[in-house]
């Protein structure tokens, strides 16, 4: 079951056609079209339609109030459900996730509490949680460098001999970057348990895919490093979650790389600080809205008599929660200590930060006795 | 000796450039009405692309978008995909493109999207941009200007505040120069399309949106000049891009306590103007540079270092550096801490013995 | 005439088996081998011929200087003439070529003096020659690098509509670079004119060709950046030659960049303080001696009755005077001026410089006067 | 204060550790016979994989051939492919590699071929290895050693004589140290591999031969400490890696002509050890800083700066440098004109008013 010749003859070349088992309609795609792939059972399907649900509520929540001022910046990660959560659902507890800050909706449904990923975009501090205890790396903002660390974690716990797998999320625009093109010939060299997960949403804030390669695709890349190039319809998360799994697997089981082109869009702005108009037709939005990851499940969910009246109430009631944790988190205090500033930088302390956290200490203190703000 | 006043600070916004519409296109205009420095920055690249068939522009996202910050809002648009355009999304590429173009005759005019993502292109900047010259004896010049939003005071996130004019300024073969004002963004930048050596442009993105008056832009200096923006007799306060405000608004705080304060904007980091700073603080016999960088091995160091070895004998007091911490520049919410400001650096002078 | 489908398949991916007009026997291959590509004609394989055996010559020459120390390092070019002269003599006199410290054979058959080339390596200077005179860029150091150069003066030159093309040589290990996919890249999006030739001779100083990459070969990764991606025989100068030509014509004929692997061997030492008997067998070394590209298109001609005593003393004459020269070269005192050292970093001098350079004139003025040497 | 000898450096030479063989495997050697920096370095190595399992070895041409200086020689082949390898050929892939191994409790101690050649790993190194510290609150730390053969004196051809610490100087979260001699070789790239903070490790490669006898190496001071290794008491030189040896070379000399000068190993750049500087200076009254980089914002910058905030009523004379000049480093039969030297270093001290 495999989307390449067993032989790994490299020179299969993915399909221009996206790989999918679920079609825009939300009809289940001919069995000969699965390339030996099987749909997930329904369970499994159900599962997923209510991650996805949960998390664009999130991350819609998220997206409003950063609307409102209160976070200083948020990427959305609305209509790339698929892609994240498919990718999250696939991996296992002890694999590690290496996302962006594109993928809090990835983060979040791994099991980092919001608040934590509210820290970086609220601004009280850069990464709010701890990378090991749910083995989420930072969300990388400098584009394409993460693929690296994954392959060096990756690379790591091959040498100790643990069977884990490592996630690289990354977009089309950072493909061009030559720290991704470090990261793949890495991981295939060293045969790394990785896998990268292209999310192809076909912009780099303005910058259209077809300014970043002159390539059919992204997953062509793949054959130069001498690993499985696999492309995914991004908006399908059956597909999604089938071809993940089998790559995790592979990885898990020292079988090396894999690159997987997810094609997917960005139907929202960069960030809240962006302005599409400027850079893209809305009749193009209004066609990959129509291609929404979370209603073609819905769809075929129905079409199996799958989304009963219960399953639809928990999603929303869960969902409802997600918000109202959101806005509890929001109305927390974050806890701005200047004196951390310092803590931090090195293991052991020193003289000089010492000395500079000791003027800050005065400075405030002066501050406050002639009842200024500093 | 020119000198030039700056308006204080507008508050940092990262919104779109609202008068991008109202750019003026050519030099006159910029002295005749009040504008921003991003429309300055904008209008000098205009008259430049219109002056200069060999002038192109390109980066991330400067097309249509016309940047993150709109600086190069309308160009693709008035001068089409062949002079001003998106490149893929790799700065040592858009470096290292730079220097072929540059070899064959064009003057690009590039963009790093913030400071901490010109790090890719370091060794291109390093290795080539600033050696090419003498590597070549001279047969081959490099007019490339690098264009970087530089420094803090937006509450942008990690990666979005850095200020890497060090790294530059110690690097022979890079020209490394700072505006503080709209008038001197227009002037400056025009010269460094001009210049045929390589300028790495530190553009303060607190002050994109910052306005000026006509009155104050008369006489613009020379890029590689320093300026005294105010005069004073007791101390003299070194400053550059971001900081020059904040130099300004100490300034005015002292003078109510008595306390005279010479504002220099040294706008030139690489060529340092050891004339008019040394003029300077030769008459007030006390110096301290303010900087957003971390003080370790950071560029005020060099400011103090010279100071004192051109001046030693005719200084009351050590050249004091007030500038951030030793640190990662800090998340938003925290960096009011970090950044230099008029209270510390007035108690920063205080530490000065002043019965000498 | 191509060694790729017309319609820019770009599915379909170099063979693993090396292109070749002339085996390693010195015979022609079957005409069904050679996918539409003609041999050369007889005059151009003779002066192919004698450019390699005075390049050798040169070669040989400059080795021979720097084992009596005279020179302070020189990577030698042996074992790649056929990817060297067979690229250059494949140029026109407006196109530009972009070396490394490897191809310094090429640069001298691209019409640069012997003691301009010999600054660098004898160290009077970093670059001894006007890359404009030659349009020859400097010896590229810093590994990968040239690539960006070559292909933004090729952009220059397309954006003006100046017919030229532009030549990357790059080496097998730095194709492991970031800026190598940068370059390759740019190259794909832009359409530059730019052909780059890949000398794959297995070995990044000690490191093989098997730790730099897991694809099948290098020509491979032409896919992913939308490029056609050949695979030729690099001791095969006829290949070499032709594959060159094709690609340069698309180049300046708007047909944008292409990717060239030559396949050969680095029969030196990778400069004269390295020790391959750390790293290598000296038996592959020896078979790689047999596959000579000289002694290859030797055989031919003489197969074919070209190679008549008069040639072959005109050659040996000429390399005779091009080991003369070098001699001569090398005999010439290097004019040292260190005043110079301060003249060509800026375009506009400094006053600091200015004040540094008076300083050393100073100090080597006393040194003279106490009869120090400085 | 710990106090060492330091032999003059040995001629540089590129050819291969002759003794390497007869490397030692354990400290006490180190401290029993003369040996080369380049044998102690190797046997911190060895020894460090031979104690804790989590410590790799990878980069280019450190397997097999043992690293184009042979400083890893016989790693490899003695510890294996799983612990010491040849990576492929890219800086940003090495750093950035060894950041995912730290974070999953590796030591990586990876090597950059040569200053020029991390600057590919710019963006790795200061937006990541200085940064991951503090941006996880401190719950990742991580324990990288990048070892970097640094500066001139070799007739290496471009790029292959750079002095890159101001670069890393400046940048808050790393840690920066260069020895001087075989025995601080041994003991710091020890105590660098021991640390959880990165730490860069420049290794002065003009130094690699220099021989050293075993009584000079008794009592290694730690990390970040500066080392007086000659006493004096008119002037104190303040020296690193390459330029120790020419500050003891210009104190023997000034001795024929009467002048005391206390040599000081500065060792750790960062952090600076003020308290064994500031004492000196304050003895002496009067300070020189020598480095082989560029002069303008070069670390010599930060010391001069420092040491007079800290010394000013207590310095007779302003904190001189000789360095390189603002230029590139220059070809291999110039590189004479450019490096510090003695008779430079005292005409400079000739400048200095003396009757104060
Ligand atoms: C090295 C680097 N250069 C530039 C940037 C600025 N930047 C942030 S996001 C972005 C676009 C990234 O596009 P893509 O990789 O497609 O990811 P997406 O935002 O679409 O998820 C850019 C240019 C950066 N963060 N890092
Ligand atoms: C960026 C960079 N890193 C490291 C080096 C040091 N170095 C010089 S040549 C070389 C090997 C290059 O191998 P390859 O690209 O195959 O070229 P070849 O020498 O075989 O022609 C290395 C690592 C360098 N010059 N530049
Ligand atoms: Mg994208
Ligand atoms: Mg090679």
């Amino acid at each position: 079951m495999s989307l390449i010749d067993e032989t790994r003859d490299t020179r299969v070349l993915p399909d221009t056609e996206p790989f999918r088992l679920i079609d825009d309609t939300g009809n289940a795609v001919a069995a000969k079209l699965r390339r030996g792939f099987t749909l997930p059972d329904i369970d499994t399907l159900k599962e997923l339609y209510r991650k996805m649900v949960v998390a664009r509520r999130w991350d819609t929540q998220v997206t409003a109030l950063t609307r409102q001022g209160r976070l200083s910046t948020y990427p959305s990660s609305r209509g790339q459900e698929a892609c994240e959560i498919g990718t999250v659902m696939a991996m296992q507890e002890n694999d590690w996730l290496f996302p962006t800050y594109r993928d809090s909706i990835a983060v979040w449904t791994r099991g980092v509490s919001t608040s934590e990923i509210l820290s970086g975009f609220r601004g009280d501090w850069h990464c709010g949680w701890d990378p090991k205890a749910h083995r989420v790396a930072p969300q990388a903002t400098p584009l394409a460098t993460q693929t690296l660390h994954a392959v060096g974690l990756g690379t790591a716990a091959k040498l100790k001999n643990d069977p884990i797998a490592t996630v690289a999320f990354i977009g089309d625009g950072a493909t061009s970057e030559g720290d991704a093109h470090e990261g793949f010939n890495f991981a295939g060299v060293w045969q790394a348990p990785t896998v990268f997960i292209i999310q192809n949403n076909q912009f780099a804030i303005s910058v259209p895919i077809s300014k970043q390669t002159r390539a059919r695709m992204l997953a062509d890349k793949a054959v130069g490093y001498g690993m499985p190039g696999y492309h995914v319809d991004g908006n399908d998360i059956a597909a999604v979650y089938v071809v993940v799994s089998e790559a995790l697997n592979r990885a898990r089981n020292g079988g090396g790389p894999t690159m997987i082109e997810c094609l997917t869009y960005r139907v929202e702005p960069h960030t809240n600080s962006d302005d599409p108009s400027r850079y893209r037709d809305s009749a193009d939005v209004d066609l990959w809205k129509g291609r929404d990851p979370v209603e073609r499940l819905e769809k075929y969910l129905q079409s199996q008599g799958a989304l009963t009246d219960e399953l639809r109430e928990s999603i929303a009631k869960e969902s409802e929660d997600a918000a109202t944790a959101m806005r509890d988190a929001m109305n927390e205090e974050p806890a701005l200590d200047p004196m951390e500033l310092f803590e931090n930088v090195y293991v052991s302390p020193r003289a000089a930060l010492i000395e500079q956290r000791d003027a800050l200490t005065a400075e405030l203190a002066d501050a406050s006795t002639e009842g200024k703000a500093s | 000796m020119t000198t030039t006043g700056v308006t204080d600070t507008a508050v940092a916004t990262t919104s779109a450039a609202t008068d991008a519409a109202e750019v003026p296109t050519n030099a006159d205009k910029v002295t005749k009405k009040p504008l921003t420095m991003a429309a300055a920055l904008n209008s000098a690249m205009r008259d430049a692309l219109t002056e200069d068939p060999n002038v192109v522009i390109f980066g991330e996202d400067v097309g249509p978008l016309g940047g993150v910050f709109r600086i190069t809002d309308g160009l693709n648009r008035d001068f089409g995909e062949e002079r001003v355009w998106d490149s893929p999304l790799a700065e040592a590429g858009i470096i290292g493109t730079a220097i072929g173009m540059a070899m064959y005759g064009l003057r690009p005019v590039v963009e790093m999207q913030f400071d901490a993502f010109s790090y890719p292109a370091f060794e291109q900047i390093v290795s080539h941009v600033a050696k090419m010259r003498n590597r070549t004896r001279g047969r081959v010049s490099l007019p490339i200007v690098i264009r970087i939003p530089t420094s803090g005071g937006i509450g942008g996130v990690e990666h979005h505040s850095d200020s890497s004019e060090a790294y530059w300024a110690h690097t022979p073969g890079l020209t490394v120069v700072t505006p503080s004002n709209p008038a001197d963004a227009y002037s400056m930048l025009r010269e460094a399309i001009k210049s045929d050596d390589p300028v790495i442009f530190l553009e303060p993105k607190s002050h994109y949106w910052m306005k000026q008056d006509a009155e104050q832009t008369a006489t613009p200096a020379p890029l590689n000049k320093a300026v005294v923006v105010r005069e004073g007799t007791d101390v003299t306060l070194l400053s550059y891009g971001p900081t020059v405000a904040v130099a300004l608004k100490t300034a005015k705080l002292a003078e109510e306590e008595g306390l005279s304060i010479e504002v220099i904007d040294l706008r030139s980091l690489s060529p340092f103007d050891d004339e008019t700073v040394s003029a300077s603080v030769r008459k007030t016999s006390r110096a301290a540079v303010i900087h957003e960088a971390a003080q370790f091995g950071g560029y005020g160091a060099e400011v103090a270092a010279r100071v004192t070895e051109r001046n030693f004998y005719h200084l009351a007091a050590p050249v004091l550096r007030i500038t951030g911490a030793d640190i990662p520049f800090p998340a938003p919410l925290l960096e009011k801490f970090y950044l230099p400001h008029p209270e510390r650096i007035l108690s920063a002078m205080s530490t000065w013995e002043w019965e000498v």
